[in-house]
């Protein structure tokens, strides 16, 4: 038997990304595979071992029947589980299915809706079984990957930075796209790990990392607000690559339902006002 | 003429140009004020004509942008996102080196051999900036090795403000608008050129080498008027009085809930304060980990890791953060380096993304004892 | 010439010395002593450190820490010494370290900090105060009272910890007692066999029967709130807190006052502490989150 | 049979066997796990009936994503990036047929200094995704190894060339997109912000470095002893006058058709199969399958090829039209050194266009757009409403067209192997499978070969 610590990646529903930059890691990848044994990577080899593995690196949400057994056999077989982007931590950008009625989505995606069996949701991995580590971004980042590879070849929990895109954003001495242009960010809530791409491509940032270690939502959407964006948009802001994580979630919903609630003041205060002339629709907007 | 330290001298308004090749030709990195994704940013200028020319600012709380002005002044602007702390003290620096031998480990420090910046622009309030960081860096026991001799190599063109943002207060810290001291030039941009005051021999030296001829008194006239305005223009108060017990009295005020409501710790206000110091230490190594960099990055008393210790942190709510950043800001600053730590730049007011305005803070504070 | 001038620009505060592990000696479940002595001979010569100081202890690739001395500073000469450090395995660099043999290379840079101040006690009766692995930071100032026994008055250690397992320093007691220091010693939790007192330090405290409020002064390391309870105790005895004495722990990159993580009001617990005479920094320590 | 089992097979085929007997015809069943090196995971399904071929299927067991419904309702600027997540391997491929198809809508011209930025991030992707199949997921199988860490140990050199020959295109992924997965400086319009001249000629050592080593490998590729399998191919790829394809162009095939993206789906028809999640296609006025993809793009395109390409096909020794898919890795490799001459070409006359995105209004509109692919043709059509929103969308990947190819080249594979024990003929099928560098992740979830033997 190999002492090597082996290696096993796992897909959930992905779209390959994230193991993708496994295999990116250049320079690194062939000295990561002589220090690990890789043991079962459908895309990279096709040797495939049983387990026990010692790191198992899953990717993808669960979104089947099926995927519930196979995660569940995965943490059996596997010394540390380790979820990789935003798929197996948050349940990805499908996880909009979540607030849809899937049935509908089927129709609109395949002309013979019978054939597919499908749970309504898309969650997390660890919704359904103990991780002990979760790497973040859609995709994640390569040196954070090899941060939490190389923490755990020498026996550590991994720490990886929780910080928000903001501190980041600065060092590099970006300008601040909120500020200097009203563009929407997500960057004052959004997690670390991307070195501040989006702000520095002159564009807001989408939440790709999902939440902060302690996002203050509230306050964000008060000045998205305030700055003119109508709390619709800032409901699908929300909403995006990371929306079923529970702080954009819990603060999507909150919205969503404020605004429901003010549309149909709007709407009774229309009725009231029936005779009143010259009132736009705009406020609906 | 002879030019000493506190002489006044013209430079004509495209002869700019040739202090900035000067400057280059003398092994400097001539950094200054350009227009970068819409901000005045301080960057490489080699030419004058990259300068923000016909260019303002418009700052409020959270907000900024970039107008036109209806003339050609290069220097018609107050601050933007960047200080020169981005220089004197990068935000990532390697501060040492490990490597793994067949006797262990080796460690070095990493000398860096520290850039010779010439900057161009310095406004008072940064001026007062640098002074303040002098006292935090640099210390007779330990100081920061690689702010302290980028500092003594730099060179400093300093611009008086002709104008104010609605955001500036310098006149309620007591640092500007006018440049008194800490550069070794300071131009005051007039419609023709520019009046040239010399701080020290470096500076007299340099515009002996441009052989600048001194100013007359109409254009003195004319500059004194320009800082005039500033003066004029500069609405926002900051009530220092006894600034340090009001605030160390106050550390269980309801204010601290309040703004603890809309601040986002996000950090920025620390990013862009040019005074700001907190750092921390990453180690860096290679998969096989056999040779390690330890990189010093900019850190932030928002962050929640600076305060981390045995698995939580000391300050775990935002409310802890925003109080230590203000309360060492404006008051321990002065037990520990006898001095404020804010400058009056306003950069935290007009960067803070929902808009927090620590003089409104302060006064908040003030008002309401508890 | 704006620049401040400093002699110490040249010397990287960053930069550590390497010190080899001389001997590893465990303690109790999750401590161990590490034996550290320099690589560079001149070093190990010259390297002076005062009872209550700590080293950057660094380990690359994973971090550098803040750990108090605890040798016996005066037993050997410095040259023959080894510089102890007793640690509890925490996280990530004390992991890294409790996986090391003797013989290893670490990187170590000090001493830093303020020292409890024994000189200035003399004749006084000395009470020492730990909890836990705080009994380490007390080591050294423990020793050289004893080495001068005579110019203190009365001597006590008052000492408590979670289980009587995991009291550092067991071995020593018996010689502790013998040079003139009276031990207590108290646990949370008793477990078999244990026949000493149970529960918290400041009970102990308050059992003292022998505290002269007047003519005592306090050294205090452990949890910050167990520091606390330890210093009403011995102001509802009537001492005051100016005859107290605390070592403060917070996280410290630097060590040196340039990285602003140690902030605790006002103080730079690396370069003002971390030993303080307890009245200056008892208003910060009573505001949470400071 | 269990085919969650993920954990018991060593090798790729089932060790167990399944004879069952009805109605007196013998049916063998043998279940072949994990379909390896592909890019996301599915299944082959094989069935024989006393002793005959009786069906095969490409199973592709994908979770669905629902990506064109999660599309309605969003603001159309989201679109670029919520379809690059369809696929890790080839987001940019998603991002182009996006903003073509969109600005196509919205009557956008994006200009000619975008065009060819565009063009050169496709490049940057195409070196990628291609290097990436070339040598790490297939050449591995010419020489004999179950996958390229293996293959390292003895060719280190190989393996070291691919992966530099990888990481110069992901240089420029990331220094035109961000980064080199779901780049985000893609917008519709144009870019977010444009990368200057000088930051992008910084690259060009690198890209001639990856040029060279990129010539050496299709070499190396060219020498493979590929079997001989020569099929008919009724081969589709867009095709630009003056350009190798990419993104623009009208959609050609082999047989003379010749159509506009907005005839698409008149005569390429999708349909779902009932084995599988992913949707098929066809041609609807032959009723015939179709090849897309390097192959198809070489075989129509090769005049087009750059000029250094174009004279080491020749050098090689390529027959086009080529009709054996194993030498599909030589079109991917040739591709590789087009596309690095390309990106060398497109830096040198490189303006930085400004503004980096042109500005337009949204309204109600409808547009669809064509682009290349690495695997080949990626259509997307959209139905935008008045506010701006994504109305409907319809998007359909390469790897579900070329499906219906793939199980058409096993079904005349498989009678001239039918010999072999099971163990070899399923590595034979994956292999042959391979050679389409299908994208799975496209669309799908875990890939298997289960064989039915009949008596
Ligand atoms: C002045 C001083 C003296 C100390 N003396 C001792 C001693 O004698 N024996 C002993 O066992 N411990 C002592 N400590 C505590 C010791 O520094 C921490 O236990 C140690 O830093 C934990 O590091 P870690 O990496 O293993 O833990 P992790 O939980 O992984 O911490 C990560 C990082 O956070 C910081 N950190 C975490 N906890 C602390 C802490 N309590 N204090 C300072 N920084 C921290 C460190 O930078 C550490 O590397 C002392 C602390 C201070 C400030
Ligand atoms: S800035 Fe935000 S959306 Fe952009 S890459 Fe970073 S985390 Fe993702
Ligand atoms: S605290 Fe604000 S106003 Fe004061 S110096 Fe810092 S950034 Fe400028
Ligand atoms: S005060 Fe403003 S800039 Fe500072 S951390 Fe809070 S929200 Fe961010």
């Amino acid at each position: 038997m190999e002492s090597r610590p082996t290696l096993a990646v796992f897909k959930f529903a992905s779209c390959d990304g994230c193991q993708l930059t496994l295999l990116s890691l250049e320079d690194d990848l062939l000295a990561l595979a002589s220090r690990l044994h890789v043991a079962h990577f459908l895309e990279a080899t096709s040797r495939i071992e049983p387990g026990p593995y010692d790191i198992a690196l899953v990717e993808g949400s669960v979104s089947t029947p099926r995927d519930i057994e196979r995660i569940r056999q995965i943490r059996r077989d596997s010394r540390y589980l380790i979820t990789i982007g935003a798929c197996a931590t948050a349940g990805g950008i499908q996880a909009l299915r979540n607030w849809a009625d899937s049935e509908e989505y089927l129709r609109a995606v395949y002309a013979r809706p019978e054939y597919i069996e499908t749970l309504a949701t898309s969650t997390a991995i660890a919704d359904h079984v103990t991780v002990d580590f979760e790497l973040r971004g859609c995709p994640i980042d390569k040196r954070q990957l090899l941060d939490v590879i190389g923490s755990l070849l020498a026996g550590r929990r991994p720490r990886i930075p929780n910080h928000e895109v903001c501190l980041d954003c600065k060092r590099k001495g970006t300008v601040c796209v909120m500020v200097a242009h009203g563009t929407p960010c997500l960057g004052p809530v959004t997690h670390s790990g991307c070195d501040a791409l989006c702000p520095a491509h002159d564009r807001g940032c989408y939440g790709c990392f999902g939440p902060s270690r302690q996002p203050n939502l509230v306050s964000l959407s008060d000045q998205l607000r305030r700055d003119g964006m109508p709390p619709r948009e800032i409901v699908q802001a929300f909403r995006g690559i990371n929306a079923y994580s529970p702080e954009f979630r819990g603060e999507g919903d909150r919205l969503e339902a404020e605004s429901d609630r003010s549309d149909e003041a709007d709407r009774s205060g229309e009725a009231d006002r029936s005779g009143e002339a010259g009132r736009s629709g705009e406020a609906d907007r | 003429m002879d030019a000493t330290v506190a002489s006044t001298l013209w430079l004509a308004r495209d002869e700019l140009q040739r202090l900035i090749d000067l400057l280059w030709d003398r092994q400097y990195r001539v950094i200054g004020p350009r227009i970068d994704s819409g901000a005045i940013v301080y960057d490489e200028v080699r030419h004058q004509d990259e300068l923000p020319v016909g260019w303002t600012e418009q700052q409020e709380a959270a907000k900024y942008r970039l107008v036109r002005r209806d003339d050609g002044q290069r220097f018609g602007f107050n601050v933007g996102p960047h200080s020169w702390k981005r220089y004197l003290f990068p935000p990532r620096a390697v501060v040492g080196e490990a490597t793994r031998g067949p006797q262990g480990w080796q460690l070095s420090d990493h000398p860096e051999e520290a850039p010779a910046y010439a900057f161009l622009g310095v406004r008072a309030c940064e001026l007062a900036a640098i002074a303040v960081q002098d006292r935090t860096l640099i210390h007779d026991q330990y100081s920061d090795p690689i702010y302290a001799e980028r500092r003594r190599r730099a060179l400093i063109v300093a611009v008086n403000c002709t104008q104010a943002a609605s955001t500036c207060f310098c006149t309620s810290m007591n640092t500007g608008p006018r440049c008194t001291a800490g550069f070794d030039l300071a131009l005051t941009e007039l419609d023709d050129g520019y009046t040239v005051e010399v701080g020290s021999d470096r500076g007299a030296e340099i515009v002996a080498a441009l052989a600048l001829p001194s100013a007359d008194a109409g254009s003195r006239r004319r500059a004194d008027g320009r800082r005039a305005e500033a003066v004029n223009q500069i609405r926002k108060r900051l009530d220092t009085t006894d600034i340090r017990n009001l605030l160390m009295d106050n550390l269980e005020h309801p204010r601290w809930d309040e703004v603890a409501e809309r601040c986002l710790s996000c950090t920025n206000c620390t990013m862009v304060c040019p005074t700001c110091f907190c750092s921390s230490v990453e180690e860096v190594s290679d998969l096989q980990g056999d040779h390690v960099q330890r990189v010093r990055q900019w850190d932030s008393c928002f962050s929640g890791e600076i305060s981390y210790m045995n698995g939580s942190l000391v300050r775990g709510d935002i409310r802890s953060r925003y109080r230590q950043w203000l309360t060492h800001k404006l008051a321990t600053w002065f037990d520990q380096f006898d001095t404020s730590g804010c400058v009056g730049c306003g950069r935290c007011i007009t960067w803070c993304p929902v808009g927090i305005d620590l003089t409104e803070e302060v006064a908040a504070i003030r008002e309401t004892p508890p | 010439m704006n620049a401040p001038q400093s002699a110490a620009i040249a010397a990287n505060p960053w930069l550590s010395q390497t010190a080899r592990i001389e001997r590893i000696t465990p303690e109790v479940d999750l401590v161990k002593t590490y034996h550290l002595r320099f690589t560079d001979p001149q070093v190990q010569a010259n390297y002076r450190v005062a009872a209550g100081q700590f080293n950057m202890l660094y380990v690359p690739g994973v971090g550098e820490i803040a750990i108090g001395v605890s040798s016996d500073l005066q037993a050997t000469e410095p040259r023959e010494r080894t510089w102890d450090h007793t640690i509890r395995l925490a996280g990530h660099v004390t992991g890294a370290l409790s996986e090391m043999e003797p013989g290893e290379v670490i990187g170590i840079r000090g001493p830093y900090g303020t020292t409890w101040p024994l000189d200035e006690q003399h004749g006084k009766d000395v009470l020492l105060v730990a909890g836990g692995t705080g009994l380490a930071s007390l080591r050294s100032a423990l020793y050289e009272l004893l080495a001068n026994r005579e110019r203190y008055g009365r001597l006590t250690l008052v000492y408590g910890s979670r289980t009587p397992e995991t009291l550092l320093y067991q071995g020593e007691y018996a010689a502790w007692a013998e040079r003139g220091l009276k031990v207590h010693r108290i646990v949370d939790q008793a477990t078999a066999g244990w026949k000493g007192q149970v529960g918290v330090v400041p009970r102990l405290i308050d059992g003292l029967r022998t505290l002269d409020p007047s003519n005592t002064v306090m050294l205090c390391c452990g949890p910050e709130v167990m520091m606390d309870y330890a210093v009403r105790s011995v102001v509802a005895r009537g001492m005051r807190e100016d005859q107290v004495w605390v070592s403060l722990e917070r996280n410290m990159q630097c060590a040196v006052g340039l990285c602003g993580h140690c902030l605790l009001g006002p103080e730079f617990i690396c370069r003002d502490g971390p030993v303080y005479r307890f009245d200056r920094v008892a208003r910060y320590l009573k505001v949470e989150s400071l | 049979m269990n085919r969650d089992d993920l954990n018991r097979d060593v090798t790729n085929a089932d060790d167990s066997h399944r004879d069952d007997v009805q109605g007196g015809v013998t049916t063998r069943s043998i279940r072949v796990e994990n379909l390896t090196r592909v890019e996301g995971e599915g299944g082959l399904d094989i069935r024989l009936r006393s002793g005959a071929l009786d069906d095969v299927k490409l199973n592709i067991f994908e979770s669905p994503r629902f990506f064109e419904a999660m599309l309605r309702g969003r603001p159309l600027e989201e679109t670029p990036d919520i379809t690059a997540r369809i696929c890790g391997i080839c987001p940019v491929a998603y991002q182009m047929s996006s903003v073509h198809a969109l600005e196509r809508a919205l009557g956008v011209d994006a200009g000619e200094e975008i065009r060819r930025l565009r063009r050169l991030l496709y490049c940057a992707e195409w070196i990628e995704s291609h290097a990436l199949h070339v040598h790490l997921l297939h050449a591995p199988d010419f020489l004999g190894y179950p996958g390229s860490l293996e293959m390292s140990r003895d060719l280190p050199e190989e393996v070291t060339r691919g992966l530099q020959i990888r990481k110069a295109g992901n240089a420029l992924l990331e220094l035109i997109g961000g980064r080199a997965v779901h780049p985000i400086n893609v917008a519709v319009g144009g870019f977010y912000k444009a990368p200057g001249r000088e930051t992008l000629r910084r690259l060009v050592p690198d890209l001639q470095a990856g040029l060279r080593l990129a010539i050496d490998a299709t070499r190396w590729v060219a020498g493979f002893d590929f079997p001989d399998f020569e099929q008919t191919y009724d081969t589709v790829c867009l095709v630009h006058p003056d350009e190798y394809p990419m993104c623009e162009g009208r959609i050609e095939a082999s047989d003379g058709l010749s159509i506009t993206s907005d005839e698409f789906e008149s005569v390429f028809v999708e349909r779902q199969v009932e084995h599988s999640t992913a949707m098929q296609s066809i041609r609807s006025d032959t009723g015939a399958t179709y090849l897309l993809g390097p192959l198809a793009r070489i075989n129509g395109c090769r005049d087009r090829l750059m000029p250094a390409a174009r004279r080491l096909a020749d050098e090689i020794g390529l027959q086009t039209p080529c009709r054996n898919p194993y030498q599909m890795i030589v079109a991917r490799s040739l591709e590789i050194v087009h596309a690095y001459e390309e990106s060398l070409q497109i830096i040198a006359g490189y303006h930085q266009p400004k503004p980096s995105r042109v500005e337009y209004r949204p309204h109600a509109a409808a547009g669809s757009a064509v682009t290349e692919a690495p695997r080949g043709m990626l259509y997307h059509r959209y139905r935008i409403d008045e506010g701006g929103a994504i109305g409907e969308a319809n998007i359909i990947p390469p790897t579900s067209q070329n499906q219906s190819q793939i199980e058409r080249d096993l079904r005349s594979f498989l009678p001239g192997i039918l010999e072999m024990d099971d163990d070899e003929l399923a590595k034979r099928c994956e292999k042959l499978v391979r050679c389409y560098d299908p994208c799975i992740s496209c669309s799908t979830h875990f890939l298997k070969v289960r064989i039915d033997r009949g008596g």
